[in-house]
């Protein structure tokens, strides 16, 4: 069965889908009524997608539930002058009527899709319930229709699937049927919130593919919710970019890549990573997004931009249309502003540096950490007896070794064990095997007092700034912790210690008695780098330090690592699903997959000529921040998700997802292969297939479109 | 009943958490003990439920100043006497001035309370703290402890401890101490499990901070607020159940009184006069509502965001 | 499922071992002599208290003790009263349907009352409703059951006399006669029992309305009703199930006051002439029984969980 | 072995009475008899024949019914309360006069001095439920099964039973105290006779010669009895049966009462008003010989010896004790302020001590100090309890009237059958304020308490070899006069050494729905002793 192509795929582009004209959105706090969303239009026209872009806070996320009119009259106090649904005005229709319009004629999907989907019901059932609200049909039919549904957003026996519950799905497979179920009316406009934050890199990219083809398919309009500019160069045709609750730019995607006009969507491109030069400082967007209840008068982003003058700061700035492009910027007429600079940067890759071929170790000649053969296998308890029946081998033979002062980045997506070698190599948590030096001293057999001893040497950052600080212990006491622990230090010795720190990390030395709650994400992580420098350690391992931050300071903090770096002599092991933040920052890279290493070398080389397939999928899955270059590409799009690390699959880990899997690759493990550039891989392509001392590289490097 | 709503949060419960919740943005910035404070002082049932401990409070502890007589003093009056000008309360079957028992009352009443959340929590925080920071031996062999003295219910449990002891105030303060042990220890070693996988935890080991110190200054401090809003519920129950046991008489002793001897006493004249029923049950009435109240507004205050561990 | 269950059970075995330890150990609280008692108090006689001591192997170790012990209960034999001529068994038996009665008539007026208040109230948090509710059944948990049946007596039995006053008619006797009897039992125990069970299904419905799930489904346009009937109400009756199981078990354990005071003569009241003459074989049996009870309802709670919650059922 | 074996089991009885909702004390320790007086009520006859009705007797089985319906195995003295309407006894009591009744036996004869013996005359007319014939085979069978009784230990003298021929028994003793043995078989279960073919199941389906069959009993619920036509005394019962039926001691029986779910309850003092007040009920108050007392140590287990070893510190509390004012309150101004431990009634009763220690607070005051103590003293004072109700009121009055003269009594509940090993074994507490239970046989009051072989006197440092003269010369004799006169003596005795506080004598009351009931009916005169129903009637 064929769906019926919807009426408004047919008509003419121009007439708008959505219209939204000075959307309101009011909360009622202590401190008031508080506008999160203020004065935001913008349209959809059919067919179209739009972006809707911004850090938290930004009132994207409100924006899109006032659309749907998801905001509860009781909770918050939605306004506009015009929202119009073709042609509809969305605010004079009742309860009743914008409930029929809800899940038939627009739908939504939502960033969590571990929690968006009721953990007693069924998947069928849930996707059948929104077709029977909406269209006469039996729950047989229904049913059918839920798992036409499900197949053609790509789960596998979708009649057997229908039947399980959602904690039998994944991540991935969760998201799919969420659209199944916002897809399964057809509506006309799909809002999508967020839907791939909580995703890898390479499900990210099969979901966003999926999305594509459906809207082609259906020809609906899409609202794009997202915090990622480069997910919206991907698949954006509009893009809205919201700032404290205003819309600040609204414009075609290729304008807001080639030439953005506000200085905070400039500011948001020229810090990302993938747009600097390796090594170099990060431009960084100085400040913090403020809150709602502090939101400035004049220019709300006035206090953080390099542009500012005194003008910006004198009463609240209108949008200025030029064009189809609308800006809010009281200078928008005299600024230009750089563009991208995407394209410059991918021309300067470095020459290859000749090394040996061959197998063998990629350790630095003066290894400060050296890790050889580590595995950790977690064992599972079943049954009657709770009787080890298994393990997880989280981390299987991993070795690699950090020389002094330098970077090595460790890459990978969930489950590949990646943050599980972080707490092996400070022996937080035991080894099952293998060998761990720290200068010398072999951690892993080191007894606890020696081990107390080694830790002041290594130190650890931690992903989430806002669960590794104890809320009830003061900045004092959360940083001036190893001094009294290791150093004996109390009271005021301590505390001047502790504002020494401070200020060495960017913080004021006054925040001293302050408690964690106070700080926002990009200051937190700032007071654990400040606490994990605290003892001088040699090496500090930073596992996933910026991924939860906002995309302006995320630069400021990664900054703020290299500078430490280079002033100490520091040593890292940088921890990070997102491989452009790595290559930025990183020596050497080191990715892992499914508890094992498949790929190590200069990140340069790996970044640029990735040698195992793998990688070059990695590669390929990252959205590219330009429309140009994103678009045009040829994506390695993998297939499925990472399996269970429970049953892994025989031979090389990767095979039943890789593209270029021979027979071998089922039957053996793959040893590790230096390749000429020194990267060490550990493929069968590079030994025992056709490319055997070829240039697999450059197979894998056309699939992955030469970035 | 009617479906007709709108299932959100309530017009006068905007504040900050559903603020947060619906907009995603945050939560604005204040110190959480102030926020606690704030939040508990305008909420009006918490407020009046302070208010009236207080008072209770302050009867008790002013008893002497308040009683019109000597509790113990008997034939005071004409027995089985309604409430008059000098009995406002009336008098029991041996000529105490009820007045001045419930006054005294409250004394024995709010001590217990007190005694008995003190007593299990000073026996249920260790064996908390200890079940959920250490793992599978010693936390699965208290737990396994603690859900064999879940299997008895509280009442039943409680009366066998102090009939068996031998009934007296003190006694039947620590039976049902004993029975309000295990859910004390659940709430703190569920609390810990939830801390002991916070990274902030992982960071204070990665720097060598030792079980005792790691227990005293991380874990502890992060389990407190479920257990501060348990505390107030459980003040509510030991009331409660005080009465219980004083009623069957296995509570507190003559000449002494609590306000479950005062309906003990009351009810063994209930066919002659019901009078004497009341005032005692207002006593108990506002007392455990009070702390269910006090409890509630701690749990709404302390709640959600503000000292939820991972903030 | 199976596995699951099979699972539970065997868990249960040492829980009961220990369970058992703790019932024993009651019989260390107790203060005096229980062969001086069981020899006839004033009336005993040293060579009397000397072969009661035998007759209870008091003379044992106290291991020993709880070996003969534990034997006797796991096949039934809790002992015989030290006061009164049947087997604690026994008079469990006959008393058992009694309390069966009296729980099952309150866990009915319980959930009866209890749901539809806690779903009002949590459908509108905040309302005047919702105040209403919470307000009365905070009151209701801070009434003593004993004071209301008290009151429910002498309004009821003795002034209106619409119902007797005392005792029990069994079921098989004559069902009318044998609700008559509990209407005011299963008021005087379903009030707070209601009362509790209203804020669990409150605070439960609140914490499911604000699920992401329940975003999802209004998204979906689907009515209130069913959003909050279907999606919202089956994962939040998980936690009052588990309370409303434990809470009966507790019931079924005794009901001592009300007992004593309807006449009951069931188990609580059984219990409580126990606990006046410190009856120790009656105390432990009735006491092992309440928590076997505990133990069997737990498990049937258990399952019920995991047909509610798929994750625990297929996991 | 105990040669005053009757005295035994009333001494067993001490010490506490029944009441509240709370007391549930089980037989033994609970229970007495009353050398009872008067308490005839008389209520107007409704007329009409009501031969076919049962009486609903609201009675509280689980605390005082031992489950079962064999004297052999019976644990309670209260036992006696359904078994006697479906037993009939060797002999019969009057509670108002005293004396003995002719009832299973017509005529007994006492013989012999050092070892008495005693000839029991025993009518021919008397059938069983089951319609066998009594005789004195079975009479024999059924005294010496019931001896196997431990508890039962009045019938511990009989040495040998001879059957001389179908109508006549002669007992032999082991000692000369015939006449206590006499009372044993007159009184409550000892003297019950059952059915030689209900010998193992008497437990369950009791079979006896009393006016009343049984049909059923449910544990926990109730005894149901119905009227049985053969009774040797025909037409002495004019309603159709008895209905036991569960009500809890105190306010439930009464909320029974009143609500109609019952016809019939024996009643706590404090709800004698409301009975009275209630339009509807009747009640029948019943003097008897127990009495509330003030009991005290005056030498601990190890030898010590208390401050109550000073007879001024005795006599002190005597002055300092206000008896008339715990009448008034406790009592509700029903008892019989108490000088000595018998009733006026009684012939033992010493009327020359009647006043010998009027309320005097400051003589007793005076007497502390000439005892060494002018700031008082400070002492633990056992009450039975929990819970029940008129011993704590009387252990509070005493407690306030005491704080007059500094004497400072601190008040220790003690459970029902704890008072045996913590008060009198271990040694809890200091002095005992309770209820002394009466003996039906007037001697055994006093030597109960302070005789030589008394459990009680011998832990509390009490016994008297004074009076365990006087009473070994009482119990021995057969002469009423005589009996009388030693009796008397040792109530002067106690009197003039103050070995006690007795403080008053307490009614029995019963309570019932005049709607249904009528008739003529004696109350109970003791908590364990089934009222006389014969005159009842039912309308």
């Amino acid at each position: 069965m064929t769906l019926p192509t919807l009426e408004g795929a047919k008509r003419d582009v121009a007439t708008p889908i959505l219209e939204v004209q000075g959307l309101t959105v009011e909360f009622g706090t202590r401190l008031g009524a508080l506008r999160v969303v203020e004065d935001v239009s913008f349209t959809v026209a059919a067919g179209e997608t739009v972006g809707l872009v911004g850090e938290s806070g930004s009132g994207k996320s409100v924006s899109s539930l006032a659309v749907m009119g998801l905001i509860s009259p009781r909770a918050g106090r939605v306004q506009a002058d015009v929202l119009r649904f073709d042609g509809r005005d969305l605010l004079a229709l009742d309860a009743k009527e914008q409930r029929a319009m809800r899940g038939s004629e627009m739908a939504m999907i939502f960033q969590e899709p571990m929690t968006s989907l009721n953990p007693v019901f069924t998947v069928g059932n849930q996707i059948e319930e929104a077709v029977r609200v909406h269209q006469r049909c039996s729950r047989k039919q229904a049913r059918a229709r839920a798992v036409e549904m499900l197949d053609r957003v790509g789960i596998a026996d979708a009649h057997r699937r229908a039947k399980d519950y959602p904690h039998a799905f994944s991540g991935g497979m969760r998201q799919r049927a969420m659209i199944a179920m916002a897809l399964i009316n057809e509506p006309r406009l799909l809002i999508a919130d967020e839907p791939t934050t909580a995703l890898d890199v390479t499900i990210q990219a099969q979901i966003l593919d999926l999305l594509r083809t459906l809207q082609r398919e259906n020809g609906m309009s899409v609202v794009f919710v997202t915090h990622d500019l480069g997910v919206i160069a991907e698949i954006a045709d509009k893009v809205v970019v919201m700032y404290a609750g205003q819309v600040v730019e609204h414009t075609g995607v290729e304008e807001i890549f080639g030439s953005p006009r506000h200085p905070y969507t400039e500011g948001l491109l020229s810090s990302m990573p993938q747009l600097a030069r390796p090594g170099a400082p990060l431009v960084v967007i100085p400040g913090q997004v403020p809150n709602p209840d502090a939101w400035p008068v004049g220019c709300r982003f006035s206090p953080r931009c390099v542009y500012s003058e005194p003008q910006c700061d004198a009463a609240p700035v209108a949008i200025t249309t030029v064009g189809e492009s609308q800006t809010r910027c009281v200078r928008v007429s005299e600024l230009t502003l750089p563009g991208s600079h995407w394209v410059a940067l991918e021309e300067e890759a470095p020459a290859v540096p000749a090394a040996p071929v061959g197998k063998g170790s990629a350790a630095a000649p003066d290894a400060l950490l050296d890790v050889t053969d580590l595995s950790k296998a977690f064992p599972i308890r079943s049954g009657l007896l709770r009787g080890v029946v298994g393990e997880v081998r989280a981390v299987d033979g991993v070795s690699f070794s950090i020389g002094k002062g330098e970077t090595l980045g460790l890459v990978g997506e969930s489950g590949s064990g990646k943050s599980t070698v972080a707490r092996l190599v400070l022996r937080l948590v035991e080894p099952t095997a293998g060998c761990v030096m720290l200068d010398g001293a072999e951690v892993t057999a080191l007894d606890a007092a020696g081990l107390r001893a080694v830790r002041s040497q290594m130190q650890i950052v931690f992903q989430d700034p806002y669960s590794s600080l104890d809320p009830r212990a003061t900045i004092a006491d959360t940083v001036g912790e190893p001094l009294e622990v290791h150093r004996g230090l109390r009271g005021g010795d301590r505390d001047a210690a502790v504002a020494e720190l401070l200020e060495r990390v960017g913080l004021s030395a006054e925040l001293v008695r302050r408690y964690p709650h106070e700080f926002s994400g990009g200051q937190r992580q700032r007071i654990a780098i400040a606490r994990a420098l605290a003892l001088e350690p040699s090496l500090l391992v930073l596992d996933e330090p910026v991924s939860s931050l906002d995309v302006s300071t995320q630069s400021q903090v990664i900054n703020l690592l290299m500078e430490l770096q280079a002033h100490f002599g520091l040593s890292y092991l940088f921890i990070a699903h997102d491989l452009s933040v790595v290559r930025h920052i990183a020596d050497r890279i080191a990715v892992m997959y499914l508890g094992r290493i498949v790929e190590q070398g200069k990140s340069e080389e790996v970044y640029l000529r990735p040698t195992h397939p793998y990688t070059a999928a990695l590669l390929s899955a990252i959205p590219v921040p330009s429309p140009q270059i994103g678009r045009r590409r040829e994506r390695m799009v993998l297939e499925g998700d990472v399996p269970s690390p429970l049953d892994p699959p025989a031979g090389c880990r990767f095979h039943p997802r890789c593209a270029f899997a021979m027979d071998i690759c089922a039957v053996r493990d793959p040893e590790p292969y230096v390749t000429e550039t020194g990267t060490v891989v550990a493929c069968h392509l590079h030994t025992e297939g056709p490319m055997l001392s070829g240039r697999p590289v450059t197979v894998l490097e056309s699939k992955v479109g030469k970035q | 009943m009617s479906f007709e709503m709108e299932p959100a949060i309530a017009a006068d419960q905007i504040t900050d958490e559903a603020f947060a919740i619906e907009t995603g943005v945050g939560t604005i910035v204040e110190d959480p003990w102030r926020r606690v404070r704030r939040r508990f002082v305008h909420n009006k049932a918490a407020m009046a439920g302070l208010v009236i401990i207080t008072l209770l409070l302050l009867v008790a502890v002013f008893a002497p100043l308040i009683a019109p007589y000597d509790p113990t003093a008997t034939n005071v009056g004409p027995i089985n006497a309604g409430p008059s000008a000098q009995h406002p309360l009336g008098t029991d079957s041996i000529g105490h001035d009820l007045l001045s028992q419930l006054v005294y009352a409250a004394r024995a009443s709010l001590s217990v309370a007190f005694i008995v959340v003190i007593l299990a929590s000073l026996a249920a925080l260790p064996l908390g703290l200890t079940s959920g920071y250490f793992g599978r031996w010693i936390g699965g062999g208290i737990d396994w402890l603690m859900s064999a003295l879940f299997t008895f219910p509280p009442l039943t449990l409680a009366l066998a401890v102090a009939a068996l002891l031998g009934p007296s105030l003190i006694n039947s303060a620590i039976a049902v101490a004993i029975v309000f042990v295990p859910g004390i220890v659940r709430l703190i070693r569920s609390q810990v499990l939830a801390v002991r996988e916070e990274t902030f935890i992982e960071a204070s080991r990665s720097i060598g901070v030792g079980s005792p110190r790691m227990i005293r200054k991380h874990v502890f401090p992060n389990t407190i607020s479920p257990f501060i809003v348990q505390a107030a519920l459980l003040m509510g129950y030991a009331i409660g159940a005080e009465a219980g046991l004083s009623f069957l008489g296995l509570g507190i002793q003559p000449p002494k009184v609590s306000w479950g001897s005062m309906l003990q006493n009351g009810y063994s004249t209930i066919n002659e006069t019901q009078w004497p029923l009341i005032p005692p049950v207002i006593a108990i009435l506002l007392a455990i509502l009070s702390f269910n109240l006090i409890g509630d507004g701690l749990r709404d205050a302390l709640g959600r965001e503000s000292f939820r561990v991972n903030e | 499922m199976g596995t699951y269950i099979v699972r539970r059970l065997a868990l249960t075995v040492p829980l009961l071992l220990l369970v058992s330890v703790i019932v024993f150990g009651l019989s260390q609280l107790i203060q005096g002599d229980p062969a001086v008692v069981v020899a006839g108090g004033q009336q005993a006689t040293p060579a009397g208290i000397e072969r009661a001591r035998e007759e209870m192997h008091l003379d044992r170790s106290t291991a020993a003790q709880y070996g003969i012990w534990l034997g006797g209960a796991v096949r039934g034999d809790l002992g015989e009263s030290f006061y009164n001529n049947r087997t604690v068994a026994a008079e469990i038996f006959t008393r058992f349907p009694v309390t069966l009665s009296v729980a099952l008539g309150a866990i009915f007026v319980t959930i009866v009352l209890g749901v539809p208040m806690g779903l009002i109230a949590g459908v509108r948090p905040g309302s005047k409703i919702d105040r209403i509710v919470t307000f009365s059944s905070s009151t209701g948990l801070a009434i003593p059951d004993f004071w209301l049946a008290m009151v429910l007596v002498t309004i009821f039995a003795v002034n209106l006399q619409w119902l007797p006053a005392i005792g029990y008619v069994p079921f098989t006797e004559s069902p009318s006669e044998w609700a008559n009897h509990l209407y005011l039992p299963w008021i005087a125990m379903g009030i707070p029992g209601a009362a509790g069970l209203a804020r669990q299904v409150r605070g439960a419905l609140i914490d499911a309305m604000e699920q992401d799930y329940i975003r999802t489904a209004r998204a979906k346009g689907l009515p209130s009703r069913m959003v909050v009937m279907k999606h919202a109400f089956k994962n939040a009756s998980i936690a009052p199930v588990t309370v409303l199981g434990i809470s009966f078990a507790y019931m079924l354990g005794g009901t001592v006051i009300l007992e004593t005071i309807f006449s009951l003569p069931g188990m609580g009241q059984y219990f409580y002439t126990a606990l006046i003459n410190k009856d120790l074989p009656v105390i432990q049996g009735v006491v092992l029984l309440t928590a076997l009870i505990f133990v069997v309802l737990n498990l049937l709670v258990d399952v019920l969980y995991a047909y509610l919650n798929p994750k625990v059922r297929l996991g | 072995m105990r040669e005053l074996s009757q005295g035994a089991r009333i001494r067993g009885d001490d010490m506490t009475s029944l009441n509240s909702v709370a007391s549930r004390i089980r037989g033994s320790v609970a229970i007495v008899a009353v050398i009872a007086v008067g308490g005839l009520a008389t209520v107007a006859c409704g007329g009409g024949d009501s031969g076919g009705t049962s009486l609903r007797y609201g009675y509280d089985m689980s605390a005082q019914f031992t489950n079962t319906f064999d004297v052999a195995e019976s644990k309670g003295d209260c036992d006696a309360v359904p078994m006697s309407y479906i037993y009939s006894s060797v002999l019969g009591y009057d509670p108002i006069s005293g004396e003995l009744l002719p009832e299973l036996a017509t005529e007994w004869v006492i013989e012999g001095g050092a070892k008495k013996s005693i000839t029991l005359t025993l009518r021919d007319d008397v059938t069983f439920h089951d319609g066998t014939k009594l005789d004195a085979a079975a009479v024999k069978q059924g005294i010496d099964r019931n001896n196997k009784n431990d508890q039962l230990s009045g019938l511990d003298p009989i040495q040998t039973i001879e059957v001389v021929n179908p109508t006549t028994l002669k007992i032999q003793l082991k000692n000369n105290q015939a006449m206590p043995l006499l009372y044993t078989l007159a009184d409550a279960r000892d003297g019950m006779i059952m059915s030689p073919s209900s010998v193992d199941t008497a437990a369950e389906r009791p079979i006896g010669s009393g006016p009343f069959k049984f049909i059923e009993y449910k544990p926990g619920q109730g005894i149901t009895l119905e009227r049985y036509d053969g009774y040797w005394e025909k037409d002495t019962y004019d309603f159709g049966g008895i209905e036991f039926t569960q009500v809890g001691t105190g306010p439930p029986a009464l909320t029974a009462l009143k609500a109609g779910s019952v016809d019939m309850i024996r009643a706590e003092m404090e709800s004698l008003e409301a009975i009275e007040s209630d339009e509807n009920l009747g009640s029948v108050v019943q003097p008897s010989g127990a009495y509330l007392q003030f009991q005290m140590r005056e030498a601990y287990k190890d030898g010590r010896k208390s401050p109550f070893a000073d007879e001024r510190v005795r006599k002190a509390m005597r002055y300092a004790i206000n008896t008339e004012e715990i009448n008034r309150i406790v009592e509700r101004e029903k008892g019989e302020v108490a000088s000595q431990p018998l009733p006026k009634d009684s012939p033992g009763y010493n009327a020359s001590i009647a006043n010998a220690y009027p309320f005097d607070p400051a003589k007793a005051k005076a007497l502390l100090t000439e005892a060494g103590l002018p700031n008082g003293f400070e002492f633990t004072m056992a009450i039975p309890g929990p819970g029940i109700k008129n011993m704590a009121d009387q252990g509070q009055l005493i407690q306030d009237q005491l704080k007059k003269i500094g004497v400072t009594a601190k008040i220790v509940p003690i459970l029902g059958q704890d008072i045996a090993t913590q008060y009198y074994i271990e040694g809890g507490g200091d002095a005992f304020a309770a209820a002394r239970l009466a003996s039906m046989f007037y001697p055994t009051a006093i030597d109960s308490q302070w005789g030589k072989y008394e459990f009680v006197a011998i832990w509390n440092g009490a016994e008297n070899a004074v009076i365990t003269d006087l009473m070994n010369k009482a119990l021995g004799s057969n002469d009423q006069a005589e009996i009388a006169g030693f009796v008397q003596q040792a109530a002067l005795y106690t009197s003039e050494h103050a070995l006690e506080v007795p403080i008053a004598f307490m009614p029995q009351i019963i309570g019932f729905d005049k709607a249904r009931v009528g008739g003529t009916f004696t109350g109970q005169y003791d908590i364990c002793k089934a009222p006389d129903l014969s005159g009842l009637k039912m309308k």
